[in-house]
């Protein structure tokens, strides 16, 4: 879905840059003066200690923050104040640490309603229901579909996420984020409270989708074993302050990295 | 039970995402809307006046605000001034142009409605929750008194009211004082299962979806690309559509004429315990909720005063409307504590036991 | 009936393009798939299996060559056989569960030269067995997933090889002639398939089958049933099983059948309730499963309903039977009865588990218990029982419809002949017999008799009513020291037919008395935990509770005693027993990849447990090494009881052959 | 032009020429904005204690006077229905805890919500059914309340002050004092203000959620009891008072549902509001705004600043 206009970009390339971004809520600085970028293409992992503002970040990549200062650069292109709409339409999806599925929708609902952006037909064939309409609910559940098949929940499609155990949740929400069919895909700790089987499913998954889609995956994670076997390049936050950036093993060298997860037991 | 599933599986996914895709569910369903036809014809003035158009009138009245509430979320205190917006306006536009078939104005005056309902959803961008059902009793008391109060809209009718003028479908009377309740109880039936179909159609797809997404977490329906705005005023238009609707029938097809007193507070509050009982995001649940509300009284106003009769007791009406309030506020509270979800909760648990049946689960 | 025939076609791609021409509009196949049942006619799968074929012979596949076939039922994986045996290639179905050395040495064996992956995690089994197969030139994979980076100078997608066989039938007459040509050219003698037996011993061995042998044993099945189109199957069972090439294939393929594939074996309970399949096969294991899962539930439903199911399961168990056999002797009262059961239980629980529309259904590969039998037959399913071989394609007995009995496999199947060995042993000759292992002439010779007679294996007997009763495997018959008759799964199997017990390993011969090693089944004993409020942390700690002893030792002693009650089984009767502390598991090559167990393993494996149920003492210690699901190996370790039983006299009159009348 | 000027001109107009008109409205207004409070005041303490949103507030009023009148008028003496009627308020506070909010525990907001709806329309039945529908006079005599009124002489005209607006006035400071001094100062006080933050907090003060709820909804009653005689002196007491409790919504929007200085305020600025709007600028369009000009006001208002006066700006998180 890129605009015509907007420049090709090719694996290996910048796909966002943050610039000197500050975050503050009245008083309490959340971020200060991160910079980072993420290539086309990459696995890039965000972690740090509780509270080092991870979470916040991912906020102001996806507009649901915008930074006090600084900038945030997505595909060449520099937005002021961006609505997070904006950022789903231009590409960016998310999951979030604390599933927020619609509870009252089954799994197959929850991954459609991810289909939303590309679904065009208007009300009046929605409520005619036939037509273009059907033919659109049914090639978007044809792509649906493929993502179920993809994340292996055949068994729960028709199961409401409410009722569903947590890792399978955690894997419906990586389905609906999916259905975007994003260029840039944020996980917030993906893994966060799962058993060994699930953290090693999801694992999969996330590479397959890094592989199979070319999908650029930013993620958030604790589990540091998890994320460096995952990522390519690791961003290290501190109190809101970028402390390393870098290959996964020069950053579990660094001695401010080793300090600050010290000091943090995990 | 009855059901056997065994052999019924789909090779499409237009067959799989039918509203009823099992065959039983099928069968089921035409049976009662024949029987609802049926009905018309046994000719019992009370059961079609007093019982069958008033509910389902209340059944679309309560359908519109489900779609509000119970599919988006949105909490609302003003579906009795969006109704009146339909019947004034349905009002208006029969005696302004009377020559154009009365059923097309019936269904045009929703749009009033709609628009009106768009005017005061407009906040719920910025509030939620309380908030907006607050919000939403400006509209209430603000149309009432509208009704009231702007005499061109009852055409500087003395008497402050409106009344059915009398219309034809085919030669045959649907609205006005010669207009028969088996006439006009086919004409509402014909319309709430058009309108129920289009609800829910509008429910199950990408509408409905994203209503339902900004209902169970908006900041994630945000994050998807859903506009919220648009979202949540269409969601406002086709709810006050719907009201409106109703409200036109109410007082056209079934009261014959009405005042401004119609459309009160009480009037938002018993559509609202409708879905509530009758369950929130549930277009069944709405028929459920209206059946229950409106005809309980119906039934204790019949059975207290048998009851009571043969200890020599008698009981006044003044007495049974004292009844009928506190009983059904007992029963909202019964019903919460039992089964928050309503009775289509209760209802798909039921069907769910017979699916399942014998086992337990 | 002239369809279920082969008539003249007397190949199973002769038999497509016939239904190709038959009945073109006809579904085929089902595969559930992306939610919904994505249907093939049989034209569109004749086409599909000409297209393969064509392809195939793109990429070298050539008459005599072996093609490998790895995977879950999958509606291509099945057509990948209908077109190599277009063009005269042997299929060799492989089980999918089974590990890269399994599959490396039945890959070697047979030394195919193409190999069909379902999906990446066979693929990547292939992958790894490659170079312990240098016949292996080519591998096609079904599904695209995960398999993007690979290196494809070997690999193809199978749908690639469709269009190019597509695309060279459409550039020119010379595919299709190729096609014609091949078609004719196979004779019914022909070698058609070979199947690897998985075997409780030792390594796998190729049964050879010829079209012939599967033709004709697939036409005395469909006669035997009745079996025709609009008849649903569901395949679910290994492709590499001879059941399951039988009926998902060959009876499919001969009379018509549409085929449904499962969308995963998670889904094939539900699947089956969605198609509503009417014939059926399942191992007497699953049916068990079904009537535990049946009980188990109905313990949580409310009294009344409990009251009224049991009411009606009893009367069924009286009159049932007898209405499915249309048998005289049932009262209207009692048909009413069983009509009003069927409404509110019966016909609802059939629905449960899709046997709604069940024109017949086998079980077969084992012992089912009675109670299991008669509880489906009582409720109307027409569930019968066979006998059968992987080397006969599959049919040596069967159970006529009004001669249904859960001890006996049924009377020898049309055009089979049986006579009992001196050992007890059964021997059969038919038209399915096979012909011979592949690449193993002296197995062949010690199988298959001069005369055309194939040693079972199997020890058994005819009853008065003509009927065949198996009692173990022939070389398993053993006997105690003091000469008494010990089969070992005579008494497995008796025990084995209560729900809480999920196997049992008796040891008997050349010892004192028979002992027992025992698996709980960990759904039926756990939620009969949870009714008992006995609280437990894993499976090893049920296993060792004492009221989880209490409760089998009940059982043993049933057994016991139903023993005593049978004077050639009399001796076998159960005196000491244990339970295990670990499921017994097919990973752990304690059972076959059929779910038979394999005693001399476990008697190996268990020693010290063996060794303590005959020196007398009262528990004792053992470490077992364990492979878990992801190929990592560990160890357990434990001490188990052991429970001293009594025994019954036993009954001295009372022969064997009555009690079966 | 005829209409701006009647808008924007006329009315301040008409404030500056007649100053005397001004003051008595805005007094009118004064008066009716603090009993709005007080009604916003047992909503407030409730959504406190227990997150509860008392839809059932309002009818309480009306139903604690109903009984005050109604037992004095089966001839309880007006001191002892005083009393009496406390108790009834106590037995309700316990009732609703026990068959209302007890089950409904850990139950969404909105389904508490809604249980309160059906506490209304129950109260409203029960009511009417053991003492009538009809509208009752206030027992202000027998209760020793003031009479009468006082004209004054003020910029130039005669302002008119009923005695029971002032005593109303008073009792309602007196009752926000009190209640100020029960929240500050008694163990229990400061238990309700724990269990507002969190109900932990509430336990290892040793009182129980169970008991927190009954004091709650007790004072809450108490309340409106006190809400209830003063506006049923200065009105009739009939259930078509509801109507006028439902004004406590638009206050708790200004004021926020969880902060009683927010009530108060929230109350005096709706009830000058309405009257200053009704009285200047309603027989523009016909009269009778009063009945929806508190909604506007509050609904213009949220647009604004949707957390109310004295709320905190919401942080979304996720």
């Amino acid at each position: 879905m890129r605009a015509p206009d907007s420049p090709i970009i090719t694996k290996g390339d910048v796909l966002l840059a943050v610039d000197n971004v500050s975050l503050s809520f009245g008083g309490v600085k959340a971020l200060t003066d991160v910079s980072f970028d993420i290539r086309k293409g990459e696995i890039r992992a965000i972690i740090g200690p509780n509270g080092a503002g991870k979470t916040s970040m991912l906020n102001c990549i996806n507009g649901f923050y915008h930074p006090t200062e600084g900038r945030i650069t997505f595909k060449g292109e520099t937005r002021q104040r961006m609505r997070p709409h904006v950022a789903a339409r231009g590409g960016i999806a998310r999951t979030f640490q604390n599933v927020a599925l619609f509870k009252g929708m089954t799994t197959l609902d929850n991954i459609m309603a991810g289909r939303s952006l590309k679904m065009r037909r208007g009300f009046f064939w929605q409520v005619l229901r036939h037509g273009p309409a059907l033919e659109e609910e049914i090639s978007q559940r044809r792509v649906v579909e493929d993502i179920i098949d993809f994340l292996e929940i055949q068994a729960i499609r028709k199961v409401p996420v409410g009722k569903l155990a947590y890792g399978l949740q955690k894997r419906v929400e990586l389905g609906r984020a999916l259905a975007m069919q994003p260029e840039l895909l944020l996980l917030d700790e993906p893994m966060a409270g799962m058993n060994l089987e699930e953290k090693e499913d999801m694992s999969r998954f996330i590479l397959d989708v890094n592989q199979q889609f070319g999908t650029t995956i930013a993620l958030i994670e604790h589990d540091m074993g998890v994320v460096m076997d995952l990522s390519d390049r690791v961003v290290v936050l501190e109190y809101g302050r970028k402390i390393a950036d870098g290959k996964p093993d020069e950053v579990k060298r660094d001695e401010r990295v080793i300090a600050a997860y010290l000091g943090v037991p995990h | 039970m009855f059901y056997r599933e065994a052999g019924q599986y789909k090779t499409s996914y237009a067959a799989d995402m039918a509203v009823f895709p099992l065959r039983q569910d099928r069968i089921g369903l035409a049976i009662i809307i024949a029987a609802a036809y049926g009905l018309a014809f046994t000719k019992n003035d009370f059961l079609l006046q007093a019982v069958m158009i008033p509910f389902l009138v209340f059944s679309l009245a309560a359908i519109g605000l489900n779609l509000l509430t119970g599919y988006a979320g949105l909490l609302s205190l003003g579906t009795g001034g969006f109704m009146g917006v339909g019947a004034y306006a349905c009002y208006k536009l029969m005696t302004a142009f009377p020559e154009v078939n009365v059923l097309i104005w019936i269904l045009t005056s929703g749009f009033f409605a709609a628009g009106i309902g768009v005017l005061f959803g407009l906040p719920s961008l910025r509030i939620k929750g309380f908030y907006l059902a607050v919000a939403t009793l400006a509209a209430q008391f603000f149309l009432q008194w509208a009704f009231n109060r702007v005499p061109w809209l009852v055409n500087y009718n003395v008497s402050g009211a409106i009344e059915a003028p009398l219309r034809t479908l085919f030669g045959v009377p649907i609205m006005g004082p010669t207009a028969t309740p088996e006439v006009r109880y086919l004409v509402v039936l014909t319309l709430v299962i058009f309108l129920t179909w289009i609800a829910s159609n509008i429910v199950r797809g990408r509408i409905g979806r994203e209503w339902m997404a900004i209902r169970d977490m908006d900041i994630a329906a945000e994050l998807m690309g859903i506009k919220l705005l648009p979202t949540k005023l269409l969601a406002f238009a086709v709810s006050s559509y719907y009201c409106g609707v109703a409200g036109a029938m109410l007082v056209f097809l079934w009261y014959g004429g009405a005042e401004y007193t119609v459309f009160d507070i009480n009037q938002s509050f018993f559509t609202l315990f409708m879905i509530i009982i009758g369950g929130l995001g549930s277009l069944i649940g709405s028929f459920f909720g209206a059946a229950l509300i409106y005809m309980m009284p119906i039934g204790l106003g019949m059975l207290l005063p048998a009851i009571l009769a043969p200890f020599g007791l008698s009981i006044g009406s003044e007495t049974i409307e004292h009844l009928r309030f506190l009983i059904v506020g007992a029963l909202i509270i019964f019903f919460l504590i039992v089964e928050p979800h309503g009775l289509a909760r209760l209802w798909q648990i039921g069907k769910q036991k017979l699916r399942v049946w014998p086992f337990p689960y | 009936m002239t369809t279920v025939m082969a008539g003249s076609d007397d190949t199973f791609p002769k038999l497509l393009a016939r239904n190709a021409r038959l009945r073109p509009g006809r579904t085929a196949f089902r595969h559930k798939d992306l939610g919904i049942w994505q249907s093939w006619t049989w034209a569109e799968v004749h086409e599909n299996v000409r297209a393969l074929a064509v392809g195939f012979n793109a990429l070298g596949l050539k008459r005599g060559d072996k093609i490998a076939i790895v995977g879950y039922n999958r509606p291509r994986l099945y057509w990948t056989m209908a077109a190599a045996q277009w063009l005269g290639a042997i299929p060799v179905p492989v089980y999918a569960d089974s590990v890269a050395d399994e599959m490396a040495y039945v890959l070697a064996h047979a030394e195919v030269t193409h190999a069909v992956a379902q999906d990446q995690e066979q693929v990547d089994k292939l992958i790894s067995v490659a170079e312990r197969v240098p016949a292996l030139h080519h591998i096609l994979h079904d599904e695209e997933r995960g398999l993007r980076d690979y290196d494809r100078t070997r690999l193809h997608p199978l749908s690639e090889v469709i269009d190019e066989g597509r695309k060279r039938l459409e550039s020119g007459p010379e595919a299709a002639a190729l096609l014609e040509r091949e078609l004719a050219a196979t004779r019914p003698s022909d070698l058609a398939i070979i199947l690897y037996t998985s075997g409780t011993t030792g390594r796998p061995k190729g049964v050879m089958l010829s079209y012939e042998n599967v033709v004709k044993a697939s036409e005395i099945g469909c006669a035997f049933d009745k079996l025709a189109e609009g008849d649903e199957i569901i395949a679910y069972l290994p492709i590499a099983w001879v059941g399951d090439h039988i009926f998902s294939y060959a009876q499919a393929i001969l009379a018509g059948l549409c085929v449904n594939c499962p969308e995963s074996p998670d889904t094939v309970v539900e699947d089956r309730r969605e198609i509503g399949t009417t014939y059926a096969f399942a191992p007497p294991r699953v049916f068990e499963n079904m009537l535990t899962l049946t009980m188990v539930r109905m313990e949580d439903a409310s009294a009344l309903k409990r009251r009224a199911f049991k009411f009606f399961i009893d009367h069924a168990n009286k009159v049932g039977e007898k209405i499915l056999n249309k048998e005289p002797g049932v009262g209207l009262l009692d048909r009413l009865l069983w009509h009003l059961g069927d409404w509110l239980v019966y016909a609802p629980l059939k629905n449960r588990f899709g046997l709604t529309k069940i024109k017949v259904g086998y079980t077969a590969g084992e012992a089912i218990g009675p109670e299991i039998f008669k509880f489906y037959r009582s409720m109307g399913v027409n569930l019968k029982q066979l006998y059968g071989q992987t080397e006969a394609s599959v049919y040596v007995t069967m159970q006529p419809d009004g001669e249904i009995r859960s001890d006996t496999v049924g009377r020898p199947a049309p055009q089979v002949e049986i006579r009992i060995d001196d050992n007890g042993e059964v021997l059969y000759r038919s038209p399915g017999v096979f012909l011979g292992y592949y690449k193993d002439p002296e197995k062949t010779a010690e199988t298959k008799t001069p005369d055309g007679f194939v040693r079972s294996g199997d020890a058994g007997f005819f009853d008065q009513t003509g009927h065949l009763r198996i009692i173990d495997r022939a070389k398993d018959v053993g006997r105690m020291r003091d000469g008494a008759l010990f089969p070992p799964k005579y008494v497995e199997n008796k025990l084995k037919f209560y729900p809480n017990i999920k196997e049992a390993v008796a040891f008997g011969d050349g010892r004192d008395y028979v002992a027992c090693l025992i698996n709980i089944d960990l759904v039926a004993v756990g939620n009969w935990a949870e009714r008992k409020g006995v609280t437990y942390g894993s499976y090893q700690e049920l296993a060792g509770h004492p009221l989880v002893y209490d409760m089998i030792e009940k059982h043993v002693d049933e057994v016991n005693r139903s023993l005593a009650s049978e004077p050639l089984m009399g001796g076998a009767q159960v005196r000491r027993f244990l339970i295990l502390h670990k499921e017994l598991e097919a990973d752990d090559g304690e059972l076959t990849r059929t779910q038979k167990v394999r005693r001399g393993f476990i008697a190996e494996r268990y020693e010290p447990l063996v060794k303590a149920l005959y020196d007398g003492s009262g528990e004792a210690d053992i470490r077992t090494e364990v492979t878990f699901e992801d190929g990592r190996k560990g160890v357990i370790a434990a001490r188990v009881k052991i429970r001293d039983m009594k025994t019954y006299p036993v009954e001295a009159s009372a022969p064997v052959l009555d009690k079966a009348a | 032009m005829d209409i701006l000027y009647k808008i924007f001109l006329e009315p301040f107009a008409l404030m500056a020429s007649a100053p005397d008109l001004l003051l008595q409205t805005l007094w009118e207004g004064l008066v009716s904005g603090v009993l709005y409070a007080l009604i916003a005041l047992g909503f407030v303490l409730i959504f406190k204690a227990s997150g509860v949103f008392n839809f059932a507030q309002g009818i309480m009023v009306v139903f604690a006077a109903l009984t005050l009148v109604g037992l004095h008028e089966k001839g309880v003496p007006a001191f002892l229905a005083l009393i009496l009627t406390i108790g009834v308020m106590f037995v309700l506070a316990f009732a609703v805890e026990r068959i209302v909010l007890k089950p409904l525990v850990n139950q969404p907001d909105i389904i508490l919500f809604m249980a309160t709806f059906g506490l209304t329309y129950f109260l409203i039945g029960f009511g009417e059914l053991i003492f009538g529908g009809n509208p009752k006079q206030m027992i202000s005599r027998e209760l020793f309340l003031p009479q009468g009124s006082t004209d004054l002489q003020l910029l130039g005209g005669l302002v008119r002050v009923q005695h029971i607006d002032i005593a109303a006035a008073v009792i309602a400071s007196l009752m926000i004092a009190a209640l100020a001094v029960f929240f500050s100062k008694t163990r229990i006080g400061r238990a309700l203000r724990a269990v507002a933050d969190s109900h932990k907090a509430a336990l290892s003060v040793g009182i129980s959620l169970d008991q927190i709820w009954v004091i709650v909804w007790f004072t809450a009653g108490i309340v409106a009891l006190v809400t209830g005689i003063m506006w049923g002196a200065r009105s009739d007491v009939s259930f078509a008072l509801q109507i006028i409790a439902l004004k406590a919504l638009p206050v708790l929007i200004l004021g926020g549902f969880t902060s009683i200085p927010g009530a108060i305020v929230g109350g005096l600025i709706i009830g000058v509001g309405e009257k200053i709007g009704e009285f200047y600028w309603g027989p523009l369009i016909g009269g009778g705004i009063e009945t929806w000009l508190a909604y506007m006001i509050a609904l213009l208002f949220l647009l604004y600043r949707p957390q109310g006066l004295f709320g905190e700006k919401i942080i979304e998180r996720v």
